[in-house]
Parts: structure tokens; C-alpha cells; sequence
């Protein structure tokens, strides 16, 4: 390994993916772009990601880590410098986001061969997209309490039930599914299944409403619709820790299948909107007060990019769980807290929303704010958040 | 000092006060329940947000708030107002955040404060206008989006038969309800106010797209609208606006204290009923405490807003710092509580179908109006610390 | 009522309130004047407070509203007037501000006739110093789990136990004491005393050194201390009651009968540091983010005192206790911050201590600073306040 | 950016510097327990506080200290030292704030880096010094306090046998414990460097009443000090400070670490064994989650901490900006893990007889030093935002 920490198959693989990327931006689309997956609402938008990630996956940068048996690309620690490198270069966000960190590494694990030979390759290249159901009404942050039945019926499971806060479930052909087969054990009656959605007779999938006007999430519908057993994965009654394969990937404490991208520095655009806004007769980029919290935003997001880099240094992490787990929190933070200072900043213009051709970047600050909440929420709330800090990485006791 | 003792301990909020604020709270919750409101400001967002459609109000409504009186609150006896203490109009305010009134109402009696504080008889015509009903909204800010006053895109030319308006005016709040609009342009070295028709010939009123779906914005363009002598009011607009300020300050502080406190309690009820972990969520100190803070936030800009109004009513030289404190309070309350009673509420909390967004929204609005906290307490420095350099 | 809000007898009270604290302010005194009980730890400084509450006392500031009979004034809603004109006179506060603010609110409510005669003239003139064991080293914030045992021995109870964090122990002449009197119920075990304390047999007091390195609180220890059962308030296992009622003043939800004073504002203190100290080769006065520091302050300030003044007005409190539960809470937290600051401000100066001739008003931000925690701390943390204002005022469920 | 290749994906934290670190740490768990240092620095306040006596350190421990070559780690080879990676050092003095370690140990590295950074030979006899075991000290700052190099009080006068200085130098760090000073002095249109011993004449050292127990600070009265021209290092001090300016930087907020994970840990213990309303009170979310956010912190600071240092080996540009993001981020996050620390252990930990009060002062005076956040971040807002007026 040399100075740079790398081997020299990384050094050539980031040489690779830096030329690519280079050479390879998509071109600009003809739609505003969404900045993550709660934000697909059109088959324009989904049309232009999917093909997008088809792209960077037949440049080797999506399923790099992914054994070839599965249709990936057999390489070892470099699907992390493929997403660092897609950061870098601001290009777009995956589309088959829940399929490449939640899906494809919970079937890595948990999977049949047979399931890894039949899910991971569509998954990977973006042909087939993935949702989420861990969410119901009911159940929120108490992830365990879901109410969502799945009853044996000789070689099929019948399954009954109601799933929200669903991205992608308008586009979706498969489902992670977290059901309830025990009513006698919270923990322990849980299953889990992968779930045809596309078409599936008994699936519904409804688009929901967000604050910001917009559609991008969904909720999903199941009456008695039926799963062949062979789309279990791992042990009945196994669900919630197969779950929490799932989530330790989601919550970014390990990498997926390459999830990267996702446009451009908040605090670079952040500086941009203030030298174009006006505060009390004087830029606002030589208000002091406004200097002040745009430093504190670019503190906070060369800090998680450090805690990235540290997390892979075994020698400076006491905890080897400990920055891991913090990333899903600091990052929809950070997320959010940009996005206000842009809203303060902007201060009359921040009243302008996505139409209006006088709004700063059409809406971008308001949108931002409004679509942070989905960060701050989704995947466990940051309060859910921080007691699985406290309590796993402190060793503080149970709050619930 | 001394003449603190003329104001009131209790604010001058007494029993007509008292009386107005609660018959408000009484006819907006019947009028004005959030079921209405949803319906009416909040349907499929889809032609407001992406069709320019202007979001719902009730022009009924409107006209019992014009029997009530309400729009002349602010307008001398002398021109058929009711010439109520401002502290009585900001709990009147208050309550109008609370239920997210989609109205002319604020905008005018913004208008008619500024209009009053003209101290001139050329004045009362409109004022007589605006206490029998007529609505209209304050057109004074330039294209930077200033929120102090002067900084503006209108220019007044003379002709032979009087002015001449050629410009444009910014973020003219809830336009597309108002029938009058008091203009502020440069006319040489002075700051005119002057009062237009919104069918006046040369003024084309253009609709912007905003977030807030409980009120509407607007541009003016003024393509040479022509000024008769009796619309203008006056050529010292800056000094009037400047007198006006700290009341309009009060005006905004207090719809905002009105929506957080709304805010505030609809997620507390919420906590009470809400369970995960087979108890409520209120339990939790992760939720209890930040509405403790949300309650502490909107009470200390209450106080503030009361004591600001007290000192309007009073003519007091410490109006303008009292209603700066009170919007640099009431805009971060009403941060803070927007904030937390999206993220308490959870997944539900940001579905359009949860009335919160629409407080969340006029909220946010409002803070910007008149400036932010960080902007009040730029402008507080030179009172409280004094002039840099000094 | 007047335009002011206030009667006839109020205005004149306060007309002489103002008259005389103009005419009599104190003299410097001889030592750094302390700014709340918590600091008092000599007996230079106490000798000095004592004669100033006596004066105070004389000119019918102190025990205003209290019964002529019980000697006090007889006067009505004026003890907060003279609260205020004290404290906006910036004169020293009442050093018998446990008795004043606690035991005579409490004996009041809950004493016998011959209790009140006993005991609350003493504590109007000062002469008689009390103290406060309602804390305990494992009670902390769980005040209902005192320890200190009572155990009926004919008229007489005997007394076992250790009380911490009592200001003005050791100059105090009395207690108020919670014991418990039966371990089978957590809360109804509890009953109420009064102790005495100089010269008791059975109690020793024992100063305890604060992390600025000063004394100002104790440990009081009872060793079979007896005392009568005439010196019991109200009936046996009414002790939480009883406490309820003290601590409803001392939280600022009444008020006593005279704690005011207190010294000159923070805020201007603040800004005159300002000007004098130097940040980056400008005074801090003119240093942007520091004037907005100092404006969130005033404004915080400004804020309690208009909240004091609208919890007086019924039409504008939509619940009685919803800001007088706040104010503990609040103060304590606006005077911690506004130390912050001030060490903030000061910047390397902030390293020097009290005895440092180049210390910025010898060491007070930083002492002030340290000191602050005394109030966050004591009287219920200000977690405790949360609990208290989202149960008590927004009727949330409890949390404990 | 090509520049950003050089530096270790590692930050350069590889065996040599681990091992540093974990002797560090092994060494100190045995020579400096908190019993050990609780009695050493802060037994009975009063001597301390009230009447001048400074508080204790252990200059046998100092020996060992030597022994070990911490103080020459910074020194080239050339000079006798070891020429480790900062980084290393920044691990190193991690531990080294974790045991709130009185010693000069922190000032003579921080001297070493400046003499070593004068990148001149007449350095080299005073780097040697240090290398073996001379404890030394920066005098660079004026009575205002500037956290800024440049700001002296200091003035060096040709003589016909050297220099002469007069005037003074305000927060020496560990005065007393350092036999050499190097001093900061203007000459003419200059700022030399140069370093004179304790006992020169002519040089009063007073004693600095400070609240931290774990150090010393002390003005330097500079009466007629006669320098000889080997006493002078360059007169290019300027422009030394600021080359040296990023490494001095990642100490102080390598202590501030040390200091802050120690302030965590142990309140997390105290939550883990305290119990309140029949359960520990780590259970209760009003405690759990404010030591969530100071890890929070402390992460965010470590990582920009080393990360800085990696760029102060690496000689690269972005270094300053690097290091003055991680003295920024260690404050903040020292304040706010003190505060929580106290609060959060209730009355026993406003007492002096618990540890806390040690690491609290220590860290309130490390986040003075070299400027605090606020500080640190105006600086930064000329290379993240640009400068005023651009």
C-alpha cells in the first residue's frame, strides 16, 4: 500500500473513474433534476437517471465491489472511491438508490444463490428499481411495531397490509418487505420478503403528497397479494435482523453497491447565492453575521467529508461503529441547516418559489428546505438517530 | 426614562382590547376552522405551484370582516375609523396567524397606518376609503428586495398635468386582493407616497409564484401611469415610512406569534395521542423539550410584541428598538417552532394532506417580510451597543 | 386602577420605593459584593447584606405584603413593586433570600398561628438566617427520594441524615427540612420541618468547595438531632405538599416576601467589555458578530423583564402558571449564556482570575461564568424545569 | 488540487505514529491519574486563587518526559530530534489533553515548530536545546491580546554591542516552568525572533492569575534585556509565525480533543451509574442526546484535526485554512462538552472536589488561545467566501 493508502488496483481504478467522469458528463437534462430519490416524481426524470446509472455501471462504477457471478465487477474497496469520485465531479445520483445500499447487500448477505443470481444484476444496472416497505402508519419510529401480516399458505405467504413514505414505489418492480408472521413476538415475529410491485396482482402503490407540493413518495397497498416462499429471505421470524442488515447499510455505516453522486457543494452555491443577495444595502457576502454561517455550513461539510476519510483509518477510531453511524444524522443536518441559511439569505427572493423566474436558482432554497425534512424523517428519525448512538456506540441505556 | 411611566403596566391591553381579540378568536374558529382553510388554500397543489393559479381566499368572508370593522381599526374617528390602540389590533393580528386568515386585512391595515402616520389631511380621503371597506397594500420596495425602506424602483416624472410613475415596485403583498395601492417612487431628490387605482392605466400587476398558499405576491410595473395632485400624499415618504415602521414591524411580529402558537399547540396535541414504544411521544424528552423551548421562544416574543405596541400607542421614542426586539423574537419563534413541529410530527408532518405545511409556509413568509432576526438585530446594535466606531 | 395598572396605594408605594432606594443607596462595600446567595462566604459579606436587608426591611421594602401581626407591613401587590425598583436601583439583594422567598411563603400557607409569630419576623429583618435540605446526595433531581429519616420519640423526632447543597448553612439560623417519616410510600412518607441549625446539637455544617474554588454552599449532617414536634408544618406525610408550595416561589411562580436586587444590568456589563476588549485588531464593540451577540442578549433580557410584566395581566396568559414556570428556567439560562459571552468577548483576557490586576473587572466573567451553574443546577436542573413546564403547562405525559 | 494527491488518504497516521500515540497514552494512564493530577493541580483552591501560589506539576515526571524525546519530536534530525510527522505530534497531544498534563511540554513544541520553522541555521543551537530536554516558551503577543501574530509590545534597540529590549509580552504559556523565551520584538520596520534565557537581565517575569490549574501564564517585562547576535534568530518574525501558524494551531486543538473525549466519557460513565427516578439517568433522552451531540462535535473536530495536520506535514497551501476549520470546530465542540459535562452531572459537579472543574478550565483557556471560533471563522471567511467587497 503506498502513501496514499490506496492499493495500487484503487490508484488505478480512481485514475479510471476520475478519466471517465471527466469525459463522461451527462448532459444537461431537460428537466430540473432531482437531488435524491424522494424527489423522483416523472417518467422523464426516472427515464434520464436510469439511463444515467446503465452508464456508469457499464464504466464499472456501480456494483464495482459486487461479485461477477451476481453481475457485478469482482473489485475489492473500490466501489467507495467510484462514489467519492461521482461526488467529486458532481454528476447525478443513482436512481435504483434502495437497490444498490439496502437491497443488493442485505441479498449478499441473507440471499440464496439463487435469489443473487436472479436479483442483483437488474438491480445493478439499473433496469430494475427498487422501494422500501420497513414504514407503515402505525409504526414510525418504533420500526418493530409493524402491523403488516403474512400468513403461510402451503408454498406462498399471503400478505395483508398498508406501507407509506415509499420513494420510488411508483417505478418500482421490487420491494424489500418487512411483514409480521408472529403477533406473540414484537422482535421475533417478523419476515422478511422481497415483493414483486410492477403489476403484481393486490399491490396498489398510491403517490403521497409532500409539504413541498410535490409527489416522489408513495404509499403502498397490499390485499392478499401472494408471495412465493422462495422470496423469503433468511429464516422465518429472522425479519428484524435482516432489517438491520438493511439499515446499518442505509444509515451508511457500510457501503453498498454505489450510491454516489448528487450534485454540487451546498456551500459553493450557498457563497453564490450570497454574493447575489442583498442585505441592508451590502451583499450579503460581506454581511459578517451572513460570512459567519456560511463558514460555520463549509466547517460542518468538510467535516463529514473527513469523517469519511477517517472511518477508514482503524488507528483513529476508538468505536469502530462510531462515525459510521453518525453519518445519516449529520448529513440530513447539514442538508438542512444549509438549506435554511439559503432560505435567510435569500431573505424577500426566499418568499419566490420553483415557478417564479425571478426565484434564485427556481426555488432551489425554499424547495431544499421544505425537501430536507424528508432526510431529517425517512430511515428512522434523527432522534430514533441518536438513540442508537447513545446506546450503541455510548453504551448509555434503552430510552424506549 | 420619565417617559416610560406613561406607559401602561398592562400594555393598555384593557377590557375593549380584551374584547376584540376574543370575538376574533371566536369568529375565525367558526369561519375560519382549518378544515376551510385546507380546502380553500391547500387543494391539489399542482395549478398553484406549477400553473400559476392564485392560491383560495373567501371574498365573502371579507366583506363580514369589512361589517366587523376590522379594516378601519387602525383609521382616525375622524375619517370613519375606529381609531383602536395598536396594542388591540395586534392581539386582533394574533389571532388572524392563529387560523391563517387568507385576507387583504394585514396589507391594509398596513396601508392605513402608513397613510395615517402621513399626518396630512391629503390623507384622509383614502383613509375614509379604507375604513368603509376598500383594500389595499403598500407598494414600496425595489427589486433587491430591501426590507427597510427607500430603496426603491419607481420613478416619478412631472408632466404638465401632474406625475408620471415609469418603474417597478417588488413584493407588493396580497395584490391581487387589493383595490388601492400606496406607492412609494423617487421623484428627484424626494421619497413621494401616493395612492393608485389597481385599474389605473400604465399598471400592469404581474403575479409571482410563491411557497406561502395563504396570501398572494405581486409586481408592479408601472408604465406610465399618470398621477393627479389629490393622489399624491405627501413628498416626505421616507420619513412617514419611517415613522410608520415600528407599527409594521408590530403587525408581522404578531401574525407570526398568532401561526406559532397555533403551530405549537397542534404538535403538542399531537404528542398527547401520538404512540410509538406504547407510549405517547410526549413522553419523551426528545419531544417534550423542544416544545418547552418553542413555548419559551413564542412567549418571550409575545412580551416583546405587547410592550413594542404599547409604546406605538404611546409615540414613544424607543418604539422602533421595543418592535425590532419583538420581530427579531417573533421570527425566530417562529423558525424554531415551524421546524420542530414538522420533524415531531414525523412522516406525516410532511405530507400536504397535515395542515402544518401551510403554517409552516406563511411562517416562513413572514419572517423574511421586514427582515429576519439577523437583520433587526444588525439594526438593534446601534441602539443597544452603539455606532461602530464610536 | 389607573392607566398604569396600578392602585392608588401601589403608585405612591412605588413613588416612595423609588425616592428612598434613590436616596439610600448602599455604600461600596469592603469586598467584592456577591451576586446571588450562592457566593456569600464570609462573614465581611454577610455582615454587610444583613444591615443592608435591615434597612430595607425598615424602609418597608421587605415583608411589604406580609400580615402587620407577623411583622410585616400590611400592604398589598407591593412587595413586587419593590422587587422591581430594586432591582431596577441595581442595589445588592437580600441576603436572607431563602427565608424571604421560601420559609415565609410556606410557614404562611401551611404554619400554625404560633409558628408564624415564631419565626417569620426574624427572617424580614434578616437576623435570623435561613437555609434550605431538600437536596440530598442521591435525591439530585428525584427530590421525592429524600433519605434523611424522621422517627417519632414522644413530642420529639429524631433526626438521621445529610443535606448538600444548602447555601447559607453556615450562617443560617433555621432550616427547612424534608424527612422521611415512612419508607412504604415515596411520596406520602414525607414530612416537613423546621430545623434549627446554629448551635444545634447533632448538626455540624460543613462548607463545600465550588469549581470556582470558592465556599458559599454546605453539607449540613444530622446526627440524632431532635427536634419538637411544634416545630413540624403541617401534618405527618404532607411533606411533598408542603414542599410543593416552597417551591412554587422559589421557581418564581409567587412571589415572596422580598428577594430583589441583585446588581447592575448584564447587558450594559456586557457592552462595556465589549468596548474594551480587541478582536482582530477591532474593538469587539464593532465587530459584527459580536454586536449580534450582544443584541440576542439584550433582547433575552428585555424578554424576561416584559414577561414579568405580562404575567400580571390575565386577558394576555392564556394559562396562570405558563410563565411564572418559566422563569427559574429562563433567568438562569440568560445569565449562563450572557457569562459565556462575556468570557467569549474577552477572549485570552478571559484566562486571567479574580486576582489579576489585568483580569477585566477582576475576573468576573469568568467567576460569573463557573457560578452560572449554580442556577441551571439548583432548585431542580433545568431539565427538571422542561419536565415540569411540558407537564405542568402543556399537559404532556410525564416523563418520569 | 493536484497538490491534495500528495497527502495520504491516512493522513499519514500509520504504525510509527500509532505506537507513539499508544505509549502516550499507556505512559500517562501510569503517571498522570486523575487522582494524581486532582492532588497536583488542584488541592485547596485558596493558596491558589487567593494569594498567588501557582499550581503544582511534576518536574520529575518532566524528566521522563525528556527521556522519552517528546520535546525534541518536532525537531529535524539535524538538530538532534526526531522529525516525526505532525500528525503523530497531534495524536500524541491528544493524549497529552486527555490527562490535562501539566507541563511545558505543549509550549516547547509549539517554540520548537516556530525555531524550526525560521528555516535558518542559527536556529539550530536553540532546536538542539530543546531536542534535549530545555523547556521553552512563545512571547509573541501584546497587551491587547491579539490571537493574530504581529500585535507586539516589544521594542528591540540597536546598540553598539547588539540589541536591547524593552517593553513587555502578555500570555506566555507555562512561563514558569520554561527556561528559554523565544520573544517576538520590533525593530524599526521589522519583527525579529529572538530567544533569550529566564535569568537574562533585565527580564521580570510576573506571574499571571489564572482560573486553568493546569498551567501557568505570565507577562514578561522586558527592562533593557541586552541581546547578543547569535541571541537572534531572523528578522523575518513575521512571516516565521505565519509559516508556523497552522501547526500552532492543530496543537492547541489537539489538546482541546484530548481534553473534550475525556469530558465525554466520563459524563457518559456518570450517566451509565447514576440513577434518578429508579433508572440510570443516561436513560432519560434530555441526557442522552446532548452526549450524542458532543461526540457529534468532537468527531467532527478530530477528523478536521487530522486532516490539518496531514497538510502541515505535506507543507500544502490549504493548510492554514485546514487548521483553522479544526481550532474552530475543537472550541466549539470543547464549549460545548464542558458546559453539557457540569450540567449534566448536577451538584456534584459544581463542586470542586470532582474532576470536571479541571477540564473545564482547561479547555475555556484552549479555546481562547489562538482565537476562538468566531475567530477563527471570520479568518476563514476570506478563503470560503472571498474578501469584503469582491
Amino acid at each position: 500500500m503506498g502513501k496514499t493508502g490506496l492499493t495500487s488496483e484503487q490508484s488505478a481504478f480512481q485514475e479510471h473513474a476520475r478519466r471517465w467522469l471527466g469525459e463522461n458528463k451527462p448532459p444537461a437534462p431537460p428537466m430540473r433534476l432531482p437531488l435524491m430519490a424522494i424527489e423522483v416524481m416523472h417518467e422523464a426524470q426516472r427515464d434520464y437517471l436510469q439511463a444515467w446509472q446503465r452508464r456508469c455501471y457499464e464504466a464499472e462504477l456501480v456494483g464495482t465491489d459486487v461479485p461477477r457471478e451476481y453481475g457485478g465487477w469482482g473489485r475489492e474497496g473500490c466501489q467507495r472511491i467510484a462514489n467519492q469520485e461521482m461526488s467529486r465531479a458532481g454528476t447525478p445520483f443513482m436512481i435504483n438508490i434502495v437497490g444498490l445500499t439496502m437491497a443488493v447487500p442485505t441479498i449478499l448477505v441473507h440471499g440464496t444463490e439463487s435469489q443473487k443470481k436472479l436479483l442483483i444484476p437488474g438491480a445493478l444496472t439499473g433496469e430494475e428499481i427498487w422501494c422500501q416497505g420497513f414504514s407503515e402508519p402505525g409504526a414510525g419510529s418504533d420500526m418493530a411495531n409493524q402491523q403488516t401480516s403474512a400468513v403461510r399458505q402451503g408454498d406462498d405467504w399471503l400478505v395483508n397490509g398498508h406501507k407509506v413514505w415509499t420513494s420510488l414505489g411508483h417505478f418500482a418492480k421490487w420491494m424489500i418487505l418487512i411483514t409480521r408472521t408472529s403477533k406473540e413476538h414484537k422482535y421475533d415475529g417478523l419476515t422478511y420478503f422481497v415483493c414483486p410491485i410492477e403489476g403484481h396482482p393486490g399491490v396498489s402503490v398510491r403517490p403521497l403528497i409532500k409539504i413541498t407540493g410535490e409527489t416522489g413518495f408513495n404509499e403502498v397497498l397490499f390485499e392478499d397479494v401472494v408471495i412465493p416462499d422462495s422470496m423469503r429471505l433468511d429464516d422465518v421470524g429472522k425479519g428484524w435482523t435482516v432489517a438491520m442488515t438493511t439499515l446499518t447499510y442505509e444509515r451508511g455505516a457500510a457501503e453498498g453497491a454505489g450510491g454516489g453522486g448528487g450534485g454540487a457543494d451546498p456551500v459553493q452555491r450557498l457563497v453564490a447565492l450570497a454574493r447575489q443577495s442583498w442585505r441592508d444595502g451590502v451583499r450579503a457576502s460581506d454581511d459578517p453575521v451572513t460570512r459567519d454561517a456560511l463558514v460555520q455550513q463549509a466547517i460542518v461539510y468538510e467535516g463529514l467529508r473527513m469523517n469519511m476519510r477517517r472511518a477508514k483509518v482503524p488507528a483513529l477510531n476508538d468505536h469502530p461503529m462510531r462515525l459510521p453511524l453518525q453519518s445519516k444524522l449529520t448529513s440530513s443536518e447539514a442538508s438542512q441547516n444549509a438549506a435554511r441559511l439559503g432560505v435567510e439569505v435569500a431573505g424577500l427572493h426566499s418568499t419566490l418559489y420553483k415557478k417564479d423566474p425571478k426565484a434564485p436558482e427556481a426555488g432551489h432554497w425554499p424547495l431544499a428546505y421544505l425537501n430536507s425534512y424528508g432526510g431529517t424523517i425517512a430511515a428512522g428519525t434523527n432522534e430514533i438517530q441518536r438513540n442508537i448512538l447513545g446506546e450503541r456506540v455510548l453504551g448509555l441505556p434503552k430510552s424506549k | 426614562m420619565n417617559q416610560a411611566l406613561a406607559v401602561p403596566r398592562d400594555f393598555g391591553f384593557g377590557a375593549e382590547e380584551e374584547m376584540l381579540r376574543d370575538l376574533a378568536r371566536q369568529f375565525l374558529d367558526e369561519n375560519m376552522p382549518v378544515e376551510k382553510l385546507r380546502g380553500l388554500a391547500a387543494p391539489d397543489p399542482e395549478p398553484i405551484y406549477d400553473h400559476g393559479q392564485q392560491p383560495g381566499w373567501d371574498p365573502q368572508l371579507w366583506n363580514q370582516v369589512v361589517e366587523l370593522g376590522w379594516p378601519g381599526l387602525a383609521v382616525p374617528e375622524s375619517a370613519g375609523g375606529s381609531d383602536f390602540s395598536w396594542v388591540g389590533i395586534v392581539g386582533l393580528v394574533e389571532e388572524v396567524g392563529r387560523h391563517a386568515l387568507p385576507s387583504p386585512l394585514l396589507a391594509t391595515l398596513n396601508a392605513s397606518w402608513v397613510l395615517r402616520s402621513a399626518q396630512t389631511e391629503r390623507a384622509d380621503p383614502f383613509l375614509s376609503r379604507l375604513a368603509s371597506g376598500t383594500s389595499a397594500s403598500l407598494a414600496m420596495t425595489g427589486s433587491r428586495g430591501s426590507v427597510e425602506p427607500g430603496d426603491v424602483d419607481v420613478e416619478a416624472q412631472s408632466t404638465p398635468t401632474g406625475l408620471r410613475l415609469d418603474g417597478a415596485s417588488f413584493f407588493v403583498q396580497d395584490a391581487a386582493k387589493c383595490e388601492l395601492f400606496v406607492v412609494l417612487a423617487r421623484h428627484g431628490e424626494d421619497l413621494i407616497l401616493c395612492v393608485i387605482p389597481r385599474e389605473a392605466k400604465g399598471l400592469r400587476i404581474e403575479q409571482d409564484q410563491i411557497h406561502d398558499v395563504t396570501r398572494d405576491q405581486a409586481t408592479l410595473y408601472f408604465e406610465g401611469v399618470e398621477l393627479d395632485s389629490a393622489s399624491v400624499v405627501s413628498d416626505s415618504g421616507l420619513a412617514i415610512l419611517q415613522r410608520a415602521w415600528p407599527g409594521l414591524l408590530c403587525l408581522t411580529s404578531a401574525d407570526l406569534c398568532g401561526t406559532s402558537e397555533w403551530q405549537l399547540q397542534t404538535t403538542v396535541e399531537y404528542a398527547k395521542t401520538r404512540k410509538q414504544f406504547e407510549r405517547p411521544i410526549g413522553f419523551f424528552q426528545a419531544v417534550k423539550h423542544p416544545l418547552v423551548d418553542a413555548m419559551i421562544g413564542i412567549d418571550r416574543a409575545r412580551s416583546l410584541l405587547y410592550h413594542a405596541a404599547s409604546l406605538v400607542d404611546a409615540g414613544h421614542p424607543d418604539a422602533e428598538m421595543a418592535a425590532r426586539m419583538a420581530k427579531s423574537a417573533a421570527s425566530d419563534a417562529g423558525a424554531y417552532v415551524s421546524d420542530r413541529s414538522i420533524q415531531l410530527h414525523g412522516g406525516i408532518g410532511f405530507t400536504w394532506e397535515c395542515d402544518l405545511h401551510i403554517y409552516f409556509k406563511r411562517s416562513m413568509h413572514n419572517q423574511a417580510l421586514y427582515g429576519d432576526g439577523v437583520h433587526q438585530r444588525r439594526r438593534l446594535a446601534d441602539f443597544i451597543v452603539g455606532p461602530v466606531g464610536r
